[in-house]
């Protein structure tokens, strides 16, 4: 049992190189590979979770060596309520994609759940790690797999994936430079080690600079404000399954190494003390929410309009973490929780509606909802749970983020979080009025559809009942999971 | 003033080759010199951490048996070595990626110029 | 699609020097621990023999004795080994990548160390090789 | 774009010469990099590897997690090129091949 945080990424890793093997001679064995290693990894990170609920954190030394001289391994609650939403969104992912997988790239499908289960492990690779260049390794893993499975979509996706690939290098040698200087300033590269060392020289322009550049890269990879403008073209060309894949998840890991920097290497009160680089965050972020919102509203395309959205949810994390309080931490992390859901759901549903009917732009929706009655009772759900209606959970987040903002007496990020609920409900309300209230044209695409199959709908059920769940049990999860880390932080 | 650039002129010649790549990163419009600037930042980025590990004096770091293994200062600072092989397989796996979907807007758009794509691809 | 070089003497020369290629990429694979060398530079030699081979006499000519397929056979049998190497360990009772609780009787903690990293070695240069013919193989195939 | 990127560049710069002052000065054996973990490499990895290189020991013993990463990474590669460029067999028997 000791081992648990070895076999999530290992066992991920070695039924992707199986399902190549064994894809190469027969193409339908990969399918069910691919689901077993994601089920094994799912039941592995669970399991671990519990051990650190019970036990308190687990370390794991790769190769036996202890942590400044070798690679270690962190299960901690950060880190295992990390593994295992990215894990279970994952299976949710996988389980929906196949049928879209058929349709569009039949013959691809080896190489493609090949890859899939490889950006699943550099993800949790990333998650686990307790080292800091160990870190970037696994970011190139998940990168260069991402970039792959996205820019196998129409003509466009190899273009808007090029812009990612630069961006995202870019984002990645910088973490990498920053790595560099704390490396020559402390000689360690491990986060506890360096953590320890650091309250020694918080003077050094080494360590000011570092800092900046690890969350310059950071945020190039996940997409906050300024830096996000390869996101919304990705997400738009890129095959549907792939970015219900990826959207909930990739950026969400991005913020994860900006929170885990902030919480396990550079203690919260060097941010607050010496550099006030976390207000920058906060202050880009709330700029972002507004601005990207906005942007969503004057969206015609659903995808389009969800990646808008993608980025102003992910501006409420920057949010959360820029207001480096308790309150903005939980807020932060629990819509890392509460978005994976959301945002999971509704590419999930944007892709049953291509998978059905064919269509995108939002105009030719009217009538859908007497056509596609779960998937669009679904959305409906997630929608109300974006907007920040209490029952669903996105609710709970904004209420912790808005708690934050009172608390660090920042009035102005207050009125923007309440504020983008407007917009929000807005850009929703707008696509629900479509899809109910409109009478249907007649239009033969709009009153063939039905619901997908129900490989399809029930990912899609799971989520929309999971915004619901997590919405009533949150109180649960923060005092349990989410607190332990906040006490650990502050 | 004049001390401080002596002693850290590597670290300078490696600044001119990461701008010289950032540069062409972002200004360049051809894909292809978009992907060497890439290049240029990732190997000044290895040269950066390489001349990091040089102490004046030492040798490569593999065991000598004239020299024993007590002065520390006679081997040059493995580490950095060990992390700049890795970064190398990593930009070159970069590289690989880069490449695959050069080739495939190249075959689709049959030009590599990003204003002429992008002016496509809005038609 | 590349075509073969019609020069008789670049294609014999090459030919010629792809089995001391091999030979040098065993070498420096091997040679790791003592100097400058190890998998991830013997791999690229020995990946740079049968891309030579390709260019100088082109790719219908070679196809017969390197499929296009070997290169990520060989890649993924690489990959295999080198974290079969970790799983043993694991299965032994040890961390994964412990080396000194590979299954070896007779040998010390060190010396199962310095066995550990030759298996290390030959599974990334096998994985290199093969991974780095593919990838040239794949950016090869005509469009 | 290009005054963007101008201004990106000089920043950069700005940065990079902000930070390099504080640098350990080039080939100073008493670096903090070289006076933390690296003199534990240099003096332990014979006795703990039997391997006199010890780049390797590092790579293949301490670090192997990381060497494993970055096989994978290739690996990854490999995959992707694979992914993005073979067309499938039932596309290749439709295209005459040209014979060379």
């Amino acid at each position: 049992m000791a081992q648990l945080p070895a076999i999530i990424p290992v066992s991920l890793l070695l039924s992707a190189f199986v399902a190549f093997l064994v894809g190469t001679f027969s193409r339908s064995l990969v399918y069910p590979i691919t689901l077993l290693g994601i089920v094994t990894a799912l039941v592995t990170a669970v399991m671990g979770l519990i051990r650190v609920l019970q036990d308190g954190a687990q370390h794991y030394y790769f190769g036996g060596w202890p942590p400044p001289l070798g690679i270690e391994y962190v299960l901690d609650h950060l880190s295992g309520f990390m593994t295992v939403l990215v894990m279970f969104i994952a299976l949710l992912s996988v389980i929906y994609s196949r049928r879209s997988f058929l349709q569009e790239v039949p013959e691809k499908i080896v190489p493609l759940y090949s890859l899939v289960l490889l950006m699943l492990a550099g993800l949790t690779g990333i998650i686990l790690t307790g080292d800091l260049f160990n870190l970037y390794v696994f970011l190139e893993i998940a990168s260069l797999a991402a970039y792959a499975i996205m820019a196998i979509g129409n003509d466009k996706a190899p273009v808007a994936v090029i812009r990612y690939v630069i961006m995202g290098t870019i984002g990645a040698c910088f973490y990498l430079l920053g790595v560099g200087f704390i490396y020559f300033a402390t000689g360690s590269l491990n986060m506890g080690d360096v953590a320890r060392i650091l309250p020694g020289i918080y003077g050094s322009r080494l360590i000011v600079v570092a800092m900046t550049f690890i969350v310059i890269g950071m945020a190039l990879k996940m997409a906050l404000f300024p830096l996000h403008i390869w996101l919304p073209d990705v997400y738009t060309y890129s095959p549907s399954a792939v970015v219900a894949l990826i959207a909930p998840i990739m950026t969400k890991v991005g913020a994860y190494v900006l929170i885990r920097m902030l919480v396990s290497v550079f203690l919260p009160n060097y941010l607050t003390s010496v550099l006030p680089v976390t207000l920058m965050i906060g202050w880009l972020a709330a700029v972002g929410i507004v601005a990207m919102s906005i942007m969503a509203i004057a969206q015609k395309d659903f995808r389009r309009m969800l990646a808008y959205s993608s980025v102003a949810q992910i501006c409420y994390v920057a949010l959360g973490i820029g207001l480096a309080n308790p309150f903005g931490l939980i807020g932060a992390l629990l819509h890392i929780l509460n978005h994976a859901f959301m945002k999971g759901c509704l590419f999930q549903i944007s892709g049953g509606i291509r998978y059905r009917a064919g269509l995108w732009q939002i105009p030719q929706f009217a009538g859908l909802g007497r056509h596609m009655r779960w998937t669009m009772g679904a959305f409906t759900v997630a929608a109300i749970s974006m907007v920040g209606i209490p029952p669903a959970c996105g609710f709970f987040s904004k209420w912790y983020l808005v708690l934050g903002c009172i608390d660090a007496g920042n009035w102005v990020f207050a009125v923007v979080v309440v504020a983008s609920s407007l917009l929000n409900a807005v850009y929703f309300f707008r696509v629900l009025e479509k899809v109910y209230m409109v009478p249907s044209n007649n239009d033969s695409t709009v009153t063939a559809a039905s619901d997908p199959p129900g490989e399809m709908l029930a990912p899609i059920l799971v989520l929309a009942s999971g915004i619901i769940i997590l919405g009533v049990i949150n109180a649960v999860i923060v005092t349990q999971i989410l607190e332990p880390i906040v006490s650990l932080a502050f | 003033m004049f001390q401080v650039l002596l002693d850290h002129y590597p670290y300078y010649l490696s600044t001119a080759l990461i701008v010289i790549g950032v540069w062409g990163m972002l200004a360049k419009h051809n894909l292809m010199k978009k992907v060497i600037g890439m290049n240029i930042f990732q190997t000044a980025i290895i040269l950066l951490f390489i001349s990091s590990s040089v102490k004046f004096g030492a040798t490569v770091p593999t065991f000598d048996p004239k020299l024993g293994l007590e002065n520390t200062a006679l081997y040059v600072n493995p580490l950095p070595h060990v992390l700049m092989l890795t970064a190398i397989v990593v930009m070159v796996a970069t590289n690989g990626v880069a490449f695959a979907i050069l080739l495939l807007i190249y075959r689709r758009y049959r030009t590599l110029d990003e204003e002429e794509i992008l002016r496509r691809m809005r038609e | 699609m590349i075509a073969k070089y019609r020069d008789l003497i670049v294609s014999l020369a090459c030919r010629l020097m792809v089995p001391f290629m091999f030979l040098f990429g065993f070498y420096v694979t091997m040679f790791g621990h003592y100097g400058p060398g190890g998998g991830f530079q013997g791999g690229t030699i020995m990946a740079s023999g049968v891309i030579l081979l390709r260019l100088s006499l082109g790719r219908q000519a070679t196809i017969k004795k390197f499929p296009l397929e070997l290169g990520h056979i060989v890649g993924v049998i690489g990959l295999l080994i080198y974290s079969a190497t970790g799983l043993i360990s694991i299965l032994a009772g040890g961390e994964y990548l412990n080396y000194a609780y590979l299954p070896i009787p007779g040998m010390s903690g060190a010396e199962r160390q310095h066995l550990g990293i030759l298996f290390v070695e030959i599974g990334v240069a096998l994985g290199v090789f093969g991974v780095l013919l593919s990838i040239f193989d794949s950016l090869t195939k005509e469009g | 774009m290009k005054w963007l990127a101008l201004f990106i560049v000089c920043l950069f710069v700005a940065f990079l010469f902000y930070v390099e002052v504080d640098m350990p000065a080039y080939g100073d054996p008493q670096a903090p990099a070289n006076l933390h973990v690296s003199p534990y490499y240099i003096q332990r990895s014979l006795q703990d590897t039997e391997t006199p290189n010890i780049v390797t020991a590092i790579l293949a013993d301490y670090r192997a997690y990381d060497t494993l990463g970055e096989t994978i990474v290739i690996f990854t590669a490999g995959l992707a090129c694979i992914l993005l460029l073979w067309r499938s067999k039932r596309d290749d028997s439709k295209v005459q091949r040209p014979h060379c």
